[in-house]
């Protein structure tokens, strides 16, 4: 069950009371569909005209009383149900009041870009979290709307231009969860990943301090090179790398390219050998992504590549 | 025995018709509800066919991971258009057809009540559809927005391409045509009912259409309210679904749910309304409860106005607003019981002829059980949280829209193409359809509930190479190939029926409604002589005179 | 959600406000008489229709006296939208059921009760004046004055009841011929469901504060806290809750009315117009046809 | 009947773009609102045009009721007229708008105010047209009374489109001003 994902395999406690609310309502739901299958079945076997048999059957026009019994009877199963509901959506997702965020996720087309206020570090499509702490999550949107979805570990929750959302967000195991967008947002909306990346406490904070630090720009070698290719091309008019006077929030912040995992938003994985292959061409990877292939030379793009990985 | 029956009562202009002489120009000019009901059926089955195509090269694209069979505009152009296709330009259109050419006959009308009106109304349809797929030809093809078209993707900075502008102002005519038809069905079952034919004693398909068509009054100005606002957005540059220039993003999901939802049992009710003619027909009983079967029907139809929001739970609504769409959502489930049981009940106890017409009927009353109770899971806030926008949707409403209006509509078909063409459809290859059908179906959706609840969001034109998530896939691209087989016996089977089909007769089910008491196909005035109508079976109380129905019906 | 603040809401504050019991004298006055009268009309004869009207009677004075009237004056939005819908949809329905027919002849055979009652009855008046009422009390700037006035808040309160009858009164008139068709009382309340609904949405999803009285009324009592942290009903959720109250019970209440009228109609025996329309000497002819 | 349910259906039409208005009401938006840059005088003048015509056809119903045609015809003139002066006052108002360079793309304001007016003009507009059929035809002496579906439909239409205007002109102009 468990590599099935998603509901299979509940990784937090809201999904676990989710999961819950779903076998309630999928049992009910199989149990009534057993009945009307069964009375069909039957008469199936029993009701059908046997051949040379031309007498009509009793004309029966109906009975007040059935009526009744199968209106009121799922009156009551609904009523069971919705008070069902009601209780997990208590659970699930509790009122935020007034609190600050721990975690800003704001939708691109087709990227997340992540805060964390009370750290000030910005990244992007991958979301480090301590295991069992509740993080209240904020969500915004700068283009149209996206849906944040983690299967296993939360709700869905809309991304809506000028409509902040919030949501809580918690691991119970420490692990990596896969999540994507889930509301249509255009061309790429299918390669619009993010993960997951829940830690132990002291891990997470480890990553916390060692994002805050500004990388600095290397001043010699192929690095070097990359960086001031990285000033001179058009790079930094999207992107953004603390430290230098690349400021840009079009594309995602690339301070600390070289700690993530994967490559526009999940596309591939970060390998320098990917990273070079799609500096080469990106629309060959995400065909309609923002990121225009900036025809590099190959030695260009080695360089960059290398200015990229010795951001530490 | 005609000479027996009282003359029909003169209840329409004589109207300027056209014989078969005049080859096209016979039906293009035609004002004739039959004629037109036939249009429509044959241009919703060309549509019909259109979408089915975009299907199938979506499941191709997804048949494997990482698969690079269409680009990412196409796929969105394709189910864009497969949406919208199936929804205005397939079920609505054929289910109004089906109105247009039945309802008259049902009631022993000469005609619809604004018969040229009528005409005016299936060509908006015809070319309101041509607008949308022409489209296709611009140079940045057709929408690619999703038949929701949520804004702001739908808005001018994100989608600069023609084919959303194209789509709404299709819609727009496509619905102001529905608009038409809609008054007209309500104009001509108020107004031209036979004498004896009470709103009482009308069958139940008529009822259906009847509260269908307020549905049709009250939703389609909604949207084509909304569509306007879209058009003036896109074209005038206003603001009305743009937040950036101070517009609301919800505002149209608000605008379009409260129509789309209406437009679910817009859907769906006429289809019921075809299972609860042939039921009774097949079982040789009265349908049970019709009270309750009509009743109910309005309290659907009431109902579904006020419920467009579980289509939003995940905006973020919060949680108040959310319990209350929960709750009115699950209501709903209940009259729609109803109608299940007093359907299940009907057969109960009768003598049942499985003929294809009764194999669709019954099959469907399983489907739509499925597709509904799934409906009333995802009605619940919390559920709907985790699946919505996952693939669990896509086979709900499968599950609905196809194993529910579509499997009517194939009864409807082999139960009314004698009467419509005078010939009987073939047995042998309605059961190979019907099985066919059935495998192909289950097969293509089913799984995707699965699919669904482990994560595999919708509308991606392509997707990880997770555990199992690829032969899960491969396993639906297979069934939606059996499905489209299975569609292609269908039309054999047309085809072979028209040529030498056996000749039907008057009344080849032996059924009991009114449009069987004329020849099929029917001429061109309907009826020569409309038999009495003293309860909801004329037939029926003609063949057996000592037991007639209205003194038993009082018991509901 | 709703459902079940509302639930604890009712007990808690019972446990919190026993005091809260405002037993204005003008009420009693107005059920007394109201008994009164209908005693006189009906020559004090107890029936089952009795129940029905006193009932009706004693929910109003429970949702005019209750805590709900305390909490929905001072404090919470929702609970004055509760009450509103009482006193406007169920207490006045069930006095009208409870009236009897034979009294209503009489009454209505007086001369100017009579024509009071035509022109009341008259169902696009009753409409307007039933959703109206919903529509002008709820007009933001009204209705905090009205909570600021007492004279204002019992004259409402009294015209829910009045209005609510007239309202009913084409559907579920006691005389037969005062009622409407069942199609068409069918849609004399879905557009007057809608009507509501309408407002309903309006009040739902607007920004918070709509009714500035409710935003952070004096704390007489000393519950604010406990409504505001504890159940968390800010005025935004207050105002949710308020809005869909008035919409969804409000239109299951029509709903059910609708149905309940059509069910009526379906049992009812048919006429036969045949032979009102075509000759009846063809019918006779259709021969081995009878009757029974 | 069938205008009756038309007129229903239309009616919805409207309410989705008085409701957006209304939705965007409570929002703050710079630049133009209803508050300051509408004149609720003025446009309640000339409304006060549109309401009379409701009148002014009902008295052309009547005197078709008593084939009384000069009447007819002259009233169905009035209709017409009053009808033109109405339009005429919306016309000077968007002008006026526009030449203070608020139009349809400037903000939710004008986007809402100019799309709902709009569309209430072309329903006029449409009314006059078939105003004038009517009195065309009535001139050549057709509607020979005392009854004519014609009449009764375009009538009941014309109070429509009046009934639309006076909640439009209580939404965008009153509430603005209470």
């Amino acid at each position: 069950m468990e590599n099935l994902g998603g509901l299979f395999n509940p990784s937090s406690p809201q999904l676990e009371t989710m999961a819950g609310l779903t076998y309630y309502m999928i049992g009910v739901a199989v149990i009534i569909l057993a009945i009307i299958v069964i009375a069909v079945t039957i008469i199936i076997i029993r009701f059908r005209k046997k051949p040379g048999d031309d007498v009509e059957p009793y004309q029966e026009f109906g009975s007040l009383k059935l009526e009744v019994v199968w209106t009121i009877i799922p009156l009551g199963i609904v009523a069971v149900l919705f008070l069902l509901t009601c209780n997990t959506m208590r659970a699930v997702s509790p009122p935020a009041g007034d609190k600050e965020a721990d975690l800003v996720v704001i939708g691109h087309q087709w990227w997340w870009e992540l805060r964390y206020p009370k750290y000030g570090i910005i990244t992007a499509n991958e979301v480090h979290l301590p295991v069992g702490k509740n993080l209240l999550v904020r969500l915004e949107s700068i283009d149209v709307i996206h849906d944040f979805w983690v299967p296993e570990l939360a709700r869905k929750m809309d991304l809506v231009p000028g409509h902040p959302n919030y949501m809580w967000l918690i691991a119970s195991e420490p692990g990596v969860y896969l999540g994507a967008c889930a509301e249509f947002c255009g061309d790429q909306h299918a390669n619009m990943r993010i993960r997951i990346i829940a830690q132990e406490e002291d891990e997470f904070n480890e990553w916390v301090k060692q994002q805050q630090v500004i990388p600095s720009t290397p001043t010699s070698g192929q690095a070097a090179e990359g960086a001031q290719l990285f000033q001179d091309m058009a790079c930094m008019n999207c992107h953004t790398i603390f430290g230098t006077p690349a400021a840009a929030r079009v594309g995602p912040n690339l301070t600390h390219l070289s700690d993530r995992q994967t490559i526009g938003a999940g596309v591939l994985t970060n390998t320098p050998e990917n990273l070079t292959k799609w500096l080469t061409n990106p629309q060959k990877y995400k065909p309609g992504a923002y990121m225009p292939n900036m025809k590099l030379s190959n030695s260009e793009v080695k360089s960059i590549v290398a200015y990229l990985e010795a951001l530490k | 025995m005609s000479s027996r029956f009282p003359l029909v009562p003169e209840n329409a202009e004589s109207l300027p018709t056209l014989n078969e002489s005049e080859g096209m120009l016979s039906w293009v000019a035609s004002i004739d509800h039959k004629q037109i009901g036939i249009m429509y059926l044959i241009c919703t089955a060309v549509f019909f066919f259109i979408g089915g195509i975009e299907a199938l090269l979506m499941r191709v694209q997804l048949a494997q991971p990482e698969n690079h069979f269409l680009s990412p505009e196409v796929y969105n152009q394709m189910f864009t258009m497969h949406g919208t296709t199936m929804i205005f330009l397939v079920a609505m259109p054929f289910l109004i057809g089906a109105g247009v050419y039945l309802v008259p006959l049902m009631i022993g009308a000469r005609d619809m009540a604004f018969p040229r009106l009528n005409a005016l109304s299936f060509w908006l349809f015809l070319f309101g559809g041509i607008l949308v797929y022409y489209s296709f030809l611009t140079q940045s093809g057709a929408s690619d927005v999703g038949w929701f078209a949520y804004s702001p993707l739908s808005e001018k900075p994100f989608s600069l391409n023609k084919g959303p502008t194209y789509w709404a102002l299709g819609l727009l005519a496509a619905g102001i045509g529905s608009i038409a038809s809609g008054l007209n069905n309500i104009i001509t079952i108020f107004t031209l009912r036979t004498p004896g034919m009470t709103l009482r004693r009308v069958p139940l398909f008529v009822w259906m259409i009847l509260v269908t068509s307020f549905l049709i009054i009250i939703a389609m100005p909604i949207i084509g309210s909304a569509f306007a606002m879209m058009l003036i957005d896109r074209l005038l540059g206003a603001a009305f679904f743009t937040p950036a220039h101070g517009g609301s993003a919800i505002l149209w999901q608000h605008f379009f749910w409260g129509f789309g939802h209406p437009e679910v049992y817009i859907l769906v009710l006429p289809a019921f309304g075809i299972i609860s003619e042939v039921i009774p027909v097949f079982s040789r009983k009265p349908i049970y409860g019709y009270a309750f079967v009509a009743g109910s029907t309005v309290a659907i139809g009431l109902l579904s106005f006020g419920v467009w929001a579980h289509h939003m739970f995940a905006v973020g609504l919060g949680n108040v607003a959310n319990a209350f769409f929960a709750l009115v959502s699950m209501l709903i489930a209940v009259p729609t019981g109803i109608k299940i049981f007093n359907w299940v009940a009907t057969m109960w106890g009768g003598k049942i002829h499985f003929a294809t017409p009764m194999l669709f009927a019954t099959a469907f009353i399983i489907e739509f059980v499925i597709g509904g109770l799934t409906g009333v899971a995802i009605a619940s806030a919390p559920l709907d949280w985790t699946v919505t926008d996952s693939y669990f949707i896509v086979a709900h409403f499968h599950y609905t829209i196809f194993g529910g209006t579509v499997f009517a509509i194939f009864a409807g078909i082999y139960y009314w193409f004698p009467k419509i063409t005078g010939r009987m459809m073939s047995e042998t290859l309605g059961k190979w359809h019907f099985w066919l059908t059935i495998v192909g179906f289950n097969m293509t959706f089913f799984i995707q509930h699965f699919l669904g609840v482990m994560g595999m969001p919708r509308r991606t034109y392509t997707y990880h190479d997770l555990p199992y998530w690829g032969s899960m896939n491969l396993l639906s691209t297979i069934g939606a190939f059996i499905l489209a087989i299975s569609v292609i016996v269908f039309i054999l089977n047309v085809i072979v029926s028209l040529r030498k089909g056996n000749v039907a007769g008057d009344n080849p089910w032996n059924a009991w409604t009114l449009e069987w008491a004329t020849s099929s196909p029917p001429p061109v005035h309907n009826f020569d002589l409309v038999p009495p109508v003293r309860g909801r079976r004329p037939l029926w109380d003609l063949a057996h005179p000592d037991m007639p129905d209205e003194p038993n019906a009082k018991i509901v | 959600m709703g459902v079940f603040i509302k639930g604890e809401k009712e007990m808690s504050i019972i446990q919190l406000l026993t005091s809260s019991w405002t037993l204005e004298p003008w009420v009693l006055v107005f059920a007394l008489v109201l008994m009164a009268g209908y005693g006189l009309a009906t020559g004090f004869r107890f029936r089952g229709k009795t129940v029905i009207f006193s009932t009706g009677v004693i929910i109003m004075l429970l949702s005019v006296v209750s805590p709900l009237d305390y909490l929905g004056r001072h404090y919470l939005f929702s609970a004055h939208m509760a009450q509103h819908i009482l006193l406007l949809l169920i207490v006045p329905l069930l006095l009208l059921l409870g009236i009897p027919e034979s009294a209503t002849q009489k009454a209505l055979n007086i001369k100017p009760i009579g024509a009071v009652m035509k022109a009341l009855g008259n169902p696009i008046i009753a409409w307007f004046l039933g959703v109206g009422s919903m529509w002008v009390w709820h007009m933001p700037s009204l209705h905090n004055v009205v909570l600021q006035n007492d004279d204002l808040y019992i004259a409402q309160q009294i015209s829910f009841v009045i209005i609510g009858m007239i309202f009913w009164w084409p559907v579920f008139a006691p005389v037969e011929d005062r009622r409407l068709s069942p199609l068409a009382s069918t849609l004399y309340l879905a557009s007057a469901c809608l009507g509501c609904t309408i407002l309903g949405i309006i009040i739902t999803f607007a920004s918070a504060g709509l009714y500035s009285a409710y935003v952070n009324p004096a704390d007489t009592a000393g519950i604010l806290p406990y409504l505001r942290n504890d159940l968390c009903i800010t005025p935004g959720v207050d105002q949710q809750i308020g809005g869909l109250t008035m919409w969804v019970p409000g239109c299951l209440i029509y709903l059910t009315a609708s149905m309940i009228t059509i069910a009526k109609w379906y049992a009812s025996p048919e006429a036969d117009e045949l032979t009102a329309h075509s000759g009846g000497s063809v019918l006779a002819e259709a021969g081995s046809y009878k009757r029974k | 009947m069938m205008v009756g349910f038309f007129v229903a259906s239309e009616s919805f039409f409207f309410l989705m773009l008085i409701l957006a208005y209304v939705n965007f009401h409570g929002s703050q938006v710079d630049g133009p609102t209803a508050v300051n840059s509408l004149n609720p005088i003025v446009t309640g003048i000339f409304s006060l045009f549109l309401l009379a015509s409701s009148f002014t056809i009902w008295l052309a119903g009547k005197s078709l009721k008593n084939k009384n045609h000069r009447m007819l015809k002259f009233w169905l003139l009035v209709t017409i007229l009053f009808g033109a002066i109405f339009i005429f006052g919306q016309g000077i108002e968007w002008a006026g708008l526009i030449e203070k360079n608020i139009t349809i793309s400037r903000n939710v304001f004008g986007t809402t105010f100019f799309s709902l007016t709009g569309f209430h003009g072309f329903h006029v507009c449409v009314g006059l047209i078939m105003l004038s059929i009517l009195l065309g035809l009535a001139l050549f002496g057709d509607f020979k009374g005392p009854k004519s579906d014609a009449v009764e439909c375009v009538s009941i239409y014309w109070h429509f489109v009046d009934g639309v205007w006076i909640v439009v002109f209580s939404v965008i102009y009153l509430w603005a001003f209470l």
